[in-house]
């Protein structure tokens, strides 16, 4: 048991120390919810030219806290045809993992609230489960639209959660460990993870935009479809607690753990010699991949849902499984020697980067000819 | 020993925790909300028109075949966490019986494949 | 602090998860009996943490409650909600199976308190290594064979569900 | 040291198991005796590992067997749900009693 400062006794300590864990994760979460959605009106208005929020408060500032009271006291409108016991159930059920898996972000040396031998593991297993809260609230909510959404979101959520898995595991056969905390002591240079496997960050962002639903991927906020997917009859706090905080909570942790894995967490000047530097370190890294979720968000049209399911299966997952292989063998080739592996993967890196384009070229060009063999055949002249 | 239950109870206090809250949460947006329902609000969406039918009945079952995959990788999981995390002892051994495993299971995947199965309509 | 918490926390997950498990027999719809299937598969989860398999429990939430609880709800969603009244849920030879299973059960729970430890308990997590090496030495072939089967329940499936597409 | 005696884990597997198969004899929805068919594996999961750690005797053979347990519940569940799916697709129903294709 860890002893607590000041003379605390441990058992009271150990106590407090959630408390204060639990305080803070939740605290981070409806602050990261506030925040983040200002944030991302506020830079989407920038990128598009406009001005954004600016009524409530200084700069709009106040704005997002405006838009929660209104969600608390809006009335919660549950349609008379639904299925009382997943419609209820899918907010919790999204919620809590995304709580949970809290527990293990190392925030700074010492500031964890466990440290798991198994806590890559950890987070992969609670990112799976938030898939069940999104087949419940599609399937309960009996609306067409809710329901197509929700098997869209479902078989999204699932197909990218295997490259997700898959690039963790690369990171870890580099690596050695599950566990966060130590993780982040193998890389405390300049040199982190990053320039060994580059790859694996690369299709595992990509997993995480989809993971998350964010553009391009967010498939539940295609109005012109699907309404709001399988969101559609949630209104009130309820689509609150399913959309704002879980989204943003969820956004957070995926940019916390590449920030872990990849980018060194806390590692960062000076904190050597005070620990609890760490922690800035780790938000800005953390914050600045939020960032470029949002600028992504503003740039990138959306995919449809038949491209997006097979730019997984037949795209994201071959290269997934090729560069765990690649990277596998050397190392057993090499006995553990990090150059061989580095080199491979940014070939690999820079073949995947220029290899999608002419796929799509070739793709475009198959179906230009189809197109025109086929409008000969109809008109029966030669183009 | 105290370590481990130590981090676990924390784990089980955050799942705690999360349910309550959202309880919590819904609760007091219960108590402050107003509550008007008219057969109008009671009814579901369906851009405006009286819905026709249940939603519930029969989908295209491809839905599943996108299930099925995820479920035989996630398995596979199961198997490539222990491994990677061995991997050093284990060396060329392990290696080529996780080649083994994977390109058995890749067989799967090119199956599906060609069976058409992976694509979404 | 522990020595107390331990079988507290002991009986609250025996009991939910009895408790969910006798729901999802006796639950009249089957989404409420697929609701309580997942929490009972959650506690289970629980149970294997109080005995120190972390990653046991681990592996639990990823293949029961992520797979195949999502595959189960499909199931559920592919197949009618059957509009019977409540008493036809159940087979004609209600009375005979309950009377089977609550016969068989008694003398199995007696017998069950008779284990006891045999004072060499592992401590409590760490297990992932030993999984591994076990399973990529000794259980080396059984492994290959499992991805064999995984192979085969995909094709199997495949094939029954695209049959008349 | 275990605070919790091995023979308590072992009852709730017990009582489990048998819950799962008064589900599987009483039941006639297909897919929730697939449910209960999942809870009786799911007991010999935990009397497994309950031994495992507990006796201690060998390294984590329980757990190994637990592993092997987990891919066999998944190929199960993912045929058993096709073969119900096709069924349904076959003739609208989803009881077991009404299903007698394979009576001699």
């Amino acid at each position: 048991m860890v002893p607590g400062p000041f003379g605390i006794d441990p058992a009271i300590w150990a106590v407090l120390r959630l408390v204060i864990a639990l305080g803070l994760a939740i605290g981070l979460i409806m602050n990261g919810a506030l925040l983040l959605i200002y944030l991302e009106r506020k830079i989407q208005a920038v990128m598009q030219d406009r001005i954004g929020p600016y009524h409530v408060g200084p700069f709009g500032l106040l704005q997002t806290f405006a838009d929660a009271l209104k969600l608390i006291a809006k009335e919660d409108v549950l349609s008379g045809q639904t299925d009382r016991a997943f419609f209820l159930a899918a907010p919790v059920l999204v919620f809590t993992p995304m709580l949970a898996s809290f527990v293990v972000v190392p925030f700074a040396p010492g500031v964890v609230g466990a440290d798991l031998n198994i806590g890559l593991l950890y987070l992969t297993t609670l990112g799976s489960m938030g898939v069940l809260g999104i087949v419940m609230a599609g399937w309960a909510s009996n609306n067409k639209y809710a329901l197509m959404g929700g098997l869209r979101s479902a078989g999204q959520l699932i197909s990218y959660e295997v490259p997700q898995i898959l690039s963790l595991v690369t990171a870890v056969l580099v690596l050695g460990t599950l566990s966060l905390v130590k993780i982040t002591e193998l890389q405390p240079g300049p040199i982190t993870n990053i320039f060994v496997i580059p790859l694996a960050f690369v299709t595992y962002f990509i997993a995480a935009l989809a993971e998350t639903n964010r553009t391009p991927f967010d498939l539940p906020e295609a109005e012109s479809e699907l309404v709001a997917g399988y969101l559609t009859e949630y209104s009130g706090m309820r689509w609150g607690t399913m959309l704002a905080l879980t989204e943003y909570g969820n956004v957070t942790v995926v940019c916390g753990i590449m920030t872990a894995v990849w980018f060194g967490g806390w590692n960062g000047p000076g904190v050597e010699a005070f620990a609890p530097l760490g922690v800035v370190w780790f938000t800005l890294k953390t914050y600045a991949f939020i960032l470029a979720f949002m600028w992504i968000r503003a740039t990138l049209p959306r995919m449809r849902i038949d491209q997006l399911m097979s730019f997984c299966w037949k795209v994201l997952i071959p290269v997934t499984l090729l560069n765990l292989g690649v990277t596998a063998t050397l190392l057993v080739a090499f006995g553990g020697d990090l150059r061989p592996v580095a080199f491979a993967n940014w070939v690999l890196l820079a073949l995947f980067l220029l290899g999608i384009p002419a796929l799509q070229q070739r793709r475009l060009r198959s179906v230009r000819a189809r197109l025109r063999s086929r409008t000969a055949r109809a008109t029966g002249v030669a183009v | 020993m105290p370590d481990y239950s130590l981090s676990y109870f924390y784990v089980f206090t955050f799942f705690g925790a999360g349910a309550i809250f959202v309880t919590a949460l819904l609760t007091l947006s219960n108590l402050v909300q107003p509550k008007r329902s008219t057969p109008e609000k009671l009814t579901t969406y369906e851009s405006g028109e009286e819905p026709v039918g249940q939603a519930w009945g029969r989908y295209p079952s491809h839905f599943y075949v996108f299930a099925l995959l995820f479920v035989v990788f996630d398995v596979e999981v199961i198997f490539l966490f222990p491994w990677a995390v061995l991997f050093r002892q284990l060396g060329w051994y392990g290696l080529v019986e996780m080649g083994i495993f994977i390109l058995i299971l890749v067989a799967g995947l090119f199956y599906a494949w060609r069976k058409d199965a992976l694509t979404w309509y | 602090m522990f020595d107390l918490l331990e079988p507290l926390l002991f009986a609250i997950l025996a009991l939910t998860l009895l408790g969910s498990a006798a729901l999802v027999v006796l639950a009249g719809r089957i989404t409420t009996s697929a609701l309580f299937m997942a929490f009972a598969f959650l506690n289970m989860a629980g149970m294997f943490v109080l005995l120190g398999a972390e990653t046991i429990a681990a592996f639990q939430v990823l293949i029961y409650v992520g797979a195949i609880t999502v595959l189960i709800l499909y199931g559920v969603m592919f197949t009618p909600q059957s509009a019977r009244p409540y008493g036809l849920f159940f087979q004609r030879q209600t009375p005979v199976g309950a009377l089977i299973a609550a016969l068989a059960a008694l003398p199995a729970l007696v017998f069950s308190f008779g284990f006891h430890d045999n004072g060499a308990a592992l401590p409590k997590g760490n297990d992932l290594a030993k999984i591994a090496t076990s399973v990529f030495s000794d259980f080396a072939f059984p492994f290959e064979i499992a991805s064999v089967l995984l192979l085969a329940a995909m094709v199997g499936a495949i094939a029954l569900v695209r049959r008349q597409e | 040291m275990s605070l919790v005696p091995l023979g308590a884990f072992v009852a709730v597997s017990a009582a489990l198991f048998f819950i799962g198969l008064g589900g599987v004899l009483v039941r006639r929805n297909a897919v929730v005796i697939l449910m209960c068919v999942e809870l009786m594996l799911n007991a010999a999961n935990l009397a497994l590992v309950a031994f495992s750690r507990r006796y201690g005797l060998v390294d984590e053979r329980g757990s190994v067997f637990v592993v092997f347990i987990f891919v066999i519940a998944a190929a199960e569940v993912a045929v058993g749900l096709a073969i119900i799916l096709a069924l349904y697709r076959n003739r609208p129903t989803v009881d077991v009693d009404e299903v007698t294709e394979m009576k001699g």
